[in-house]
């Protein structure tokens, strides 16, 4: 019974953080029209840091890495979303400026692989193929939390975050920045013949995303205490990237549903089936493929989503100024009629 | 002021002219040292026969794209190759000739998406200035359905843009640029595949426009359109600047109405 | 019998329509051009000829061959060639490969073809080896003209062959159509030089808005007020 | 001076598999005008295919098990193009959603492959091979069949495109498919074709990938597709003999540096050479002429 119930924490615990996720994946991808294909990476950088950040000095544990600052919950989650979002824009700067769609998709996931090389072989950097473990877990010296009680808090603490980060993106997509990135997303030399600079406005885009990629990042080695190289390789971004057409692109509402879908019921239930008998892996490799499938078939037959784009109307701003202005009223059913007359 | 005055002392009055502008595209020459100026407050026509370069010009005047050389000036300013939103945010701005709406907004938020400088585009202002943010967001969304009024949009306001009709497409192409309250507005052929009775609503449109104090350039191929509401006419063949007058005096032109026709094969009467 | 037949093709982009009820016919040794001012159509119309636009009523024949609903790479095989405005050439490939590809679809010998093509092109004859890209506007326009003629078509549909040419080079281009013409071929030619296509057509047809509601041998157009018709002072009346 | 000459050589050997490589992704490229992010997989699959030939099942020698692999690939990559890619590209006129379906496709061959064959290394059933004296340079018999085979393949390209039929209907095509329609070229054809060469080239690739490393796991190919696309980059994309100029430049590059520095990072060699075009070249050092 304890057992079901900390599964169903786990399971609570990947909802929100691919949650997060997402939304990073999305105001890039969905929003702004950003083909990151590196997106796993940024999550990558968000761990990595979030865990050599909250390790203890290395003597004795017989690890790897730069620092030891051994920082509390929750300033090395904040420190390793920050990281991600530095460079991601580092990133940006070098390859965004004028790639065409494929070029930058071909220059992403090289970099993707790349980095994954480095984080692999390069033992001073993290602890290389090991990655970093015995990772503090947060809030466990305060509450006085043991391994499996942890797991009910930690999803606790990542559903607040994924709620407050829902919030914020949403302050974000509402607002006129928001439009803006759309309008890049649905045609660039119109957004700058409006005189909008398309440029800074995807590297903001790219640090805002990243910066979503590296809290999640750092809340997943947070939650198993350990992260290593074969937790991000390139593959693992087309995951996200199934979040979110699967749950729907520029919905944020979608995107938990794309989590649901696809990170807790496609991912991670079936890792709780029992493996067949002489076939290790083969249950996961079965998984990974059908969320290929799956992606295919949403994208064939239904593009935007469970949840799709919602349209934003101005009913509620209308009311607003209505209020303080009863001319609208008048115009609309003085302009209905030439609208319609214009079709041709 | 009458319009010849203008027109003579167009240097000193222009809005925006351009000098010896040559664009070649992979070794074929689109616009080969076109030169003019369009005066302040007019509403001027680019007219020429197909091929001729006027939709390069327009690209290349609102930095949509490089010339290979030549120079441009907005008022005294020298703005040659500057990146397109610089230019826009020198008050210049454009519609294009197919129109191009932001397809995933509405027809309002194309509207919001205009106003040159907006404190909510930035993030700092969207979580520590959230007061100003919002009250420039209610003055824009005012004024946005004010444009969308004037030009018969408002019912359509909450519409996807891409499922407009194609007429409704070129107003909301010439709303969304008024929507930026431009000083210039270049119109890539306003009337293209329109049908007359849209026509004349869109001509009384750039009148009104006039009157507002914005200065026009419109490539336009409809002459009867230019007769009737342009106060000027650049002539634009093989990419120079063939002529520039009142469409009355360049109708009388043998060298526009040979660029029109083609080159008058009587050796004799070809001066 | 006409060499190529349009019957009442109506097309356009997406839904709307840009060419309503066209009827035109081409015969072999005539040249036809289609004139009108911008935005006519006239493009369009060459385009749906060749199958990159479908007609969405009409029928095209060409020698009596039904070609509306063929696919577009067969038609050059049943006789009738197109050389678009612009991008007309491979403009990676040489002179000579752009000749080749334009006699894949020609029954029987090619290269002598090739060679007799490059007799009347001399200017090309001069660039054989010289890669597309790297000609002049008006050398592409001519190679264009020259690849099409390779499967020996009944019809050739030329898109503005002139357009952007200098004076002189528009001379050469017009030269060669000529002798295209007698060389018992079909020539249609959308013109945006009137005083040219009357000159040189046989017949023609005035596109506006659309249609061709105005056409007839060139003797009888050139007495049309076509100023009016094309710097547009008042509705054209045929006289 | 001995070091770098035996780098070069080890250089030489995988310039020819990088040149074979990133030909078939190159000549794919050309036709259908986005990148075949399940390109890796392609090449994985080939040389699992070709394990199973010479190996697992049926013992056939490894030239002959690499040849029929190659062409078992070539098809599979056709019916991949019209059954799923085609039918995508034709709907989406953005290149974002072809490009996330080829990015979805390898996920599914990756795991195809791990289904079928595991995650354990595998070797090729191929007799121990003595290092052979060329000049200053130390290559097995197989790294010089390898060579060969490079050799013989570009030029064989080399003399498909610049003589044959199909070869210039490839490369009419890859400037202007309108065109070569209206010129008479069945474009669905060239495509179809196109496609059976890149797959073969891939499963080709991916083969004596296997064999010039010494053995084979399911994901080799796609950590090899970036060094591929550097190549490809580099030599300017969509341009085949700057796909084969590039090809000789990383592979040069990446075995010469693993000389100097330490040879687990030979492959981001690639990458910092890749990042380095972009930023000074970004249409390639050997960019074609002629087209925009």
């Amino acid at each position: 019974m304890t057992q079901v119930f900390y599964y169903v924490f786990t399971l609570i615990f990947f909802l929100f953080d691919y949650f997060i996720l997402a939304m990073g994946l999305n105001i890039q991808y969905g929003e702004t029209g950003i083909l990151n294909f590196a997106y796993i990476g940024f999550v990558a950088i968000g761990a990595y840091v979030t865990g050599a950040v909250s390790l203890p000095n290395s003597v004795g544990t017989g690890q790897h890495y730069i620092l030891g600052l051994n920082m509390p919950f929750p300033f090395n989650l904040l420190i390793g979303g920050l990281t991600a979002s530095a460079f991601a824009v580092l990133v940006a700067l070098i390859s965004l400026r004028r790639l065409r769609t494929d070029y930058l998709a071909m220059v992403l996931i090289s970099l993707s692989l790349v980095l994954y090389d480095i984080c692999n072989n390069f033992v001073p950097l993290f602890n290389g193929a090991d990655g970093l473990y015995n990772v503090p877990a947060p809030l466990a010296g305060v509450l006085h939390l043991t391994t499996n009680s942890f797991i009910p808090v930690i999803a606790l603490v990542t559903g607040v975050i994924a709620m407050f980060l829902w919030w914020v993106m949403s302050r974000i997509t509402q607002s006129p920045l928001g439009r803006t990135f759309r309008a890049i997303r649905d045609d660039e030399t119109v957004a700058a013949a409006l005189g909008k600079n398309v440029f800074r406005k995807q590297l903001t885009s790219m640090l805002i995303g990243s910066f979503y990629a590296g809290i999640g990042g750092g809340l997943i080695i947070q939650f198993g205490g350990s992260f290593n190289p074969s937790a991000w390789l390139p593959g693992e971004t087309f995951v996200v990237f199934a979040v979110i057409i699967v749950g729907g692109v520029g919905n944020n509402v979608g995107l938990l549903m794309g989590s649901l879908l696809v990170e807790t019921l496609l991912v991670h239930l079936p890792a709780f089936l029992p493996a067949i008998p002489g076939h290790p892996g083969l249950i996961e490799y079965i998984d990974a493929m059908l969320i290929g499938v799956l992606l295919m078939v949403m994208l064939w037959f239904r593009p935007q989503g469970v949840v799709p784009e919602r349209v934003r109307k101005s009913t509620v701003i209308d009311k607003l100024l209505l209020n303080s202005n009863g001319a609208s009223a008048v115009g609309e059913s003085l302009h209905d009629e030439e609208a319609t007359s214009v079709s041709q | 002021m009458s319009v010849n005055d203008v027109t003579t002392n167009e240097v000193a009055n222009a809005a925006l002219s351009c000098e010896g502008i040559v664009k070649s595209f992979q070794g074929v020459v689109a616009v080969n040292g076109a030169s003019f100026s369009v005066p302040e407050g007019q509403i001027t026509a680019l007219i020429g026969p197909n091929g001729a370069g006027k939709t390069t010009v327009v690209n290349i005047l609102s930095g949509s794209m490089k010339s290979d050389g030549g120079t441009e000036h907005i008022g005294s300013t020298d703005v040659s190759n500057w990146e397109s939103y610089q230019i826009a945010r020198m008050g210049l701005m454009r519609t294009f000739q197919l129109s191009r709406e932001l397809g995933g907004l509405t027809v309002l938020e194309n509207l919001l998406v205009a106003p040159k400088t907006q404190s909510g585009e930035s993030l700092f202002n969207i979580f520590f200035r959230p007061g100003k943010t919002k009250r420039e967001e209610h003055a824009n969304t005012q004024r946005a359905l004010d444009v969308l009024q004037t030009y018969g949009l408002y019912a359509l306001r909450d519409n996807r843009a891409r499922e407009l009709s194609g007429g409704q497409k070129k107003l909301l192409e010439i709303s969304r640029a008024v929507m930026a309250e431009p000083k210039i507005l270049l119109l890539d052929e306003p009337m293209a595949g329109v049908n007359p009775a849209l026509i004349e609503k869109i001509g009384g449109y750039i009148l009104d426009l006039k009157a507002k104090g914005v200065t026009i350039l419109m490539v336009e191929h409809n002459l009867n359109v230019v007769e009737k509401i342009c106060d000027h006419v650049i002539v634009l063949a093989e990419g120079r600047t063939l002529a520039t007058g009142r469409l009355s005096e360049l109708r009388e032109n043998k060298e526009v109405v040979r660029a029109y026709l083609g080159e008058v094969i009587d050796a004799s009467s070809a001066r | 019998m006409p060499a190529l037949l349009a019957e009442n093709v109506t097309a356009g982009y997406g839904r709307t329509p840009i060419i309503t009820g066209i009827s035109l016919t081409a015969d072999v040794g005539t040249i036809t051009t289609i004139v009108g001012p911008n935005g006519a159509g006239k493009s369009t119309f060459a385009k749906t000829l060749v199958g990159i636009l479908r007609t969405t009523t009409g029928r095209i024949l060409v020698d009596d061959v039904d070609i509306t609903k063929m696919p577009g790479h067969l038609i050059p095989r049943n006789g009738l060639v197109y050389v678009p405005q612009n991008d007309n050439v491979f403009k990676s490939l040489t002179v000579r490969e752009n000749l080749e590809v334009g006699g894949f679809a020609a029954k029987g010998d090619s290269s002598e073809r090739m060679e007799h093509i490059l007799s009347i092109f001399t200017d090309l004859a001069k660039a054989r080896e010289k890669k597309a890209g790297f000609l002049s506007g008006g050398q592409q326009n001519l190679l264009a003209i020259a690849r099409a003629l390779m499967v020996e078509p009944k019809v050739i549909v030329l898109d503005e062959p002139t357009a952007g040419l200098s004076p002189a080079y528009t001379d050469v281009v017009w030269n060669q159509i000529e002798i295209i013409k007698n060389s018992n071929t079909g020539v249609l030619v959308v013109e945006q030089n009137v005083e040219r296509a009357l000159k040189h057509a046989d017949f023609v047809h005035i596109f506006v808005a659309g249609s061709n509601h105005v056409h007839g041998p060139a003797s009888e157009i050139a007495v049309l007020d076509l100023a009016s018709i094309f710097l547009g002072r008042a509705e054209a009346k045929r006289s | 001076m001995q070091l770098f000459w035996l780098s070069f050589g080890f250089g030489l050997v995988t310039a020819s598999v990088l040149a074979v490589s990133a030909v078939g992704l190159s000549l794919q490229f050309g036709i259908t005008n986005y990148i075949n992010f399940a390109y890796g997989d392609f090449m994985a699959l080939g040389a699992y295919i070709t394990f199973v030939f010479n190996n697992e099942v049926l013992h056939w020698n490894i030239w002959l098990a690499i040849v029929l692999a190659a062409i078992v690939v070539g098809l599979f990559a056709v019916v991949i193009q019209r059954v799923i890619l085609s039918p995508f590209a034709r709907r989406f006129d953005k290149t974002f959603y072809v490009l996330i379906v080829t990015f979805g496709l390898s996920l599914i061959l990756l795991n195809v492959i791990y289904s079928i064959w595991g995650a354990t290394v595998r070797f090729y059933s191929v007799p121990i091979n003595r290092a052979l004296h060329i000049g200053p340079m130390l290559l097995t018999a197989y790294q010089l069949i390898v060579m060969a085979i490079a050799v013989v393949l570009m030029l064989g390209v080399h003399v498909l495109l610049k003589t044959t039929r199909l070869g210039k209907s490839m490369r009419a095509m890859s400037d202007n498919t309108t065109l070569a329609m209206t010129s008479g070229i069945d474009t669905k054809r060239i495509t179809t074709i196109t496609w059976f060469l890149s797959g073969m080239l891939a499963g080709l690739a991916g083969a004596v990938l296997g064999l010039t490393e010494g053995n084979l796991t399911p994901a080799s190919g796609e950590l090899f597709l970036f060094v591929i696309f550097a190549a490809v980059i580099v030599g300017g994309v969509g341009s085949i003999y700057g796909a084969m100029a590039g090809a000789v430049l990383i592979g040069l590059a990446t075995e010469v540096s693993a000389a100097f520095i330490n040879p687990a990072y030979k492959l981001d060699v690639a990458f910092v050479i890749l990042i380095l075009t972009l930023l000074f070249r970004p249409s390639g050092l050997f960019a074609r002429s002629g087209k925009g």
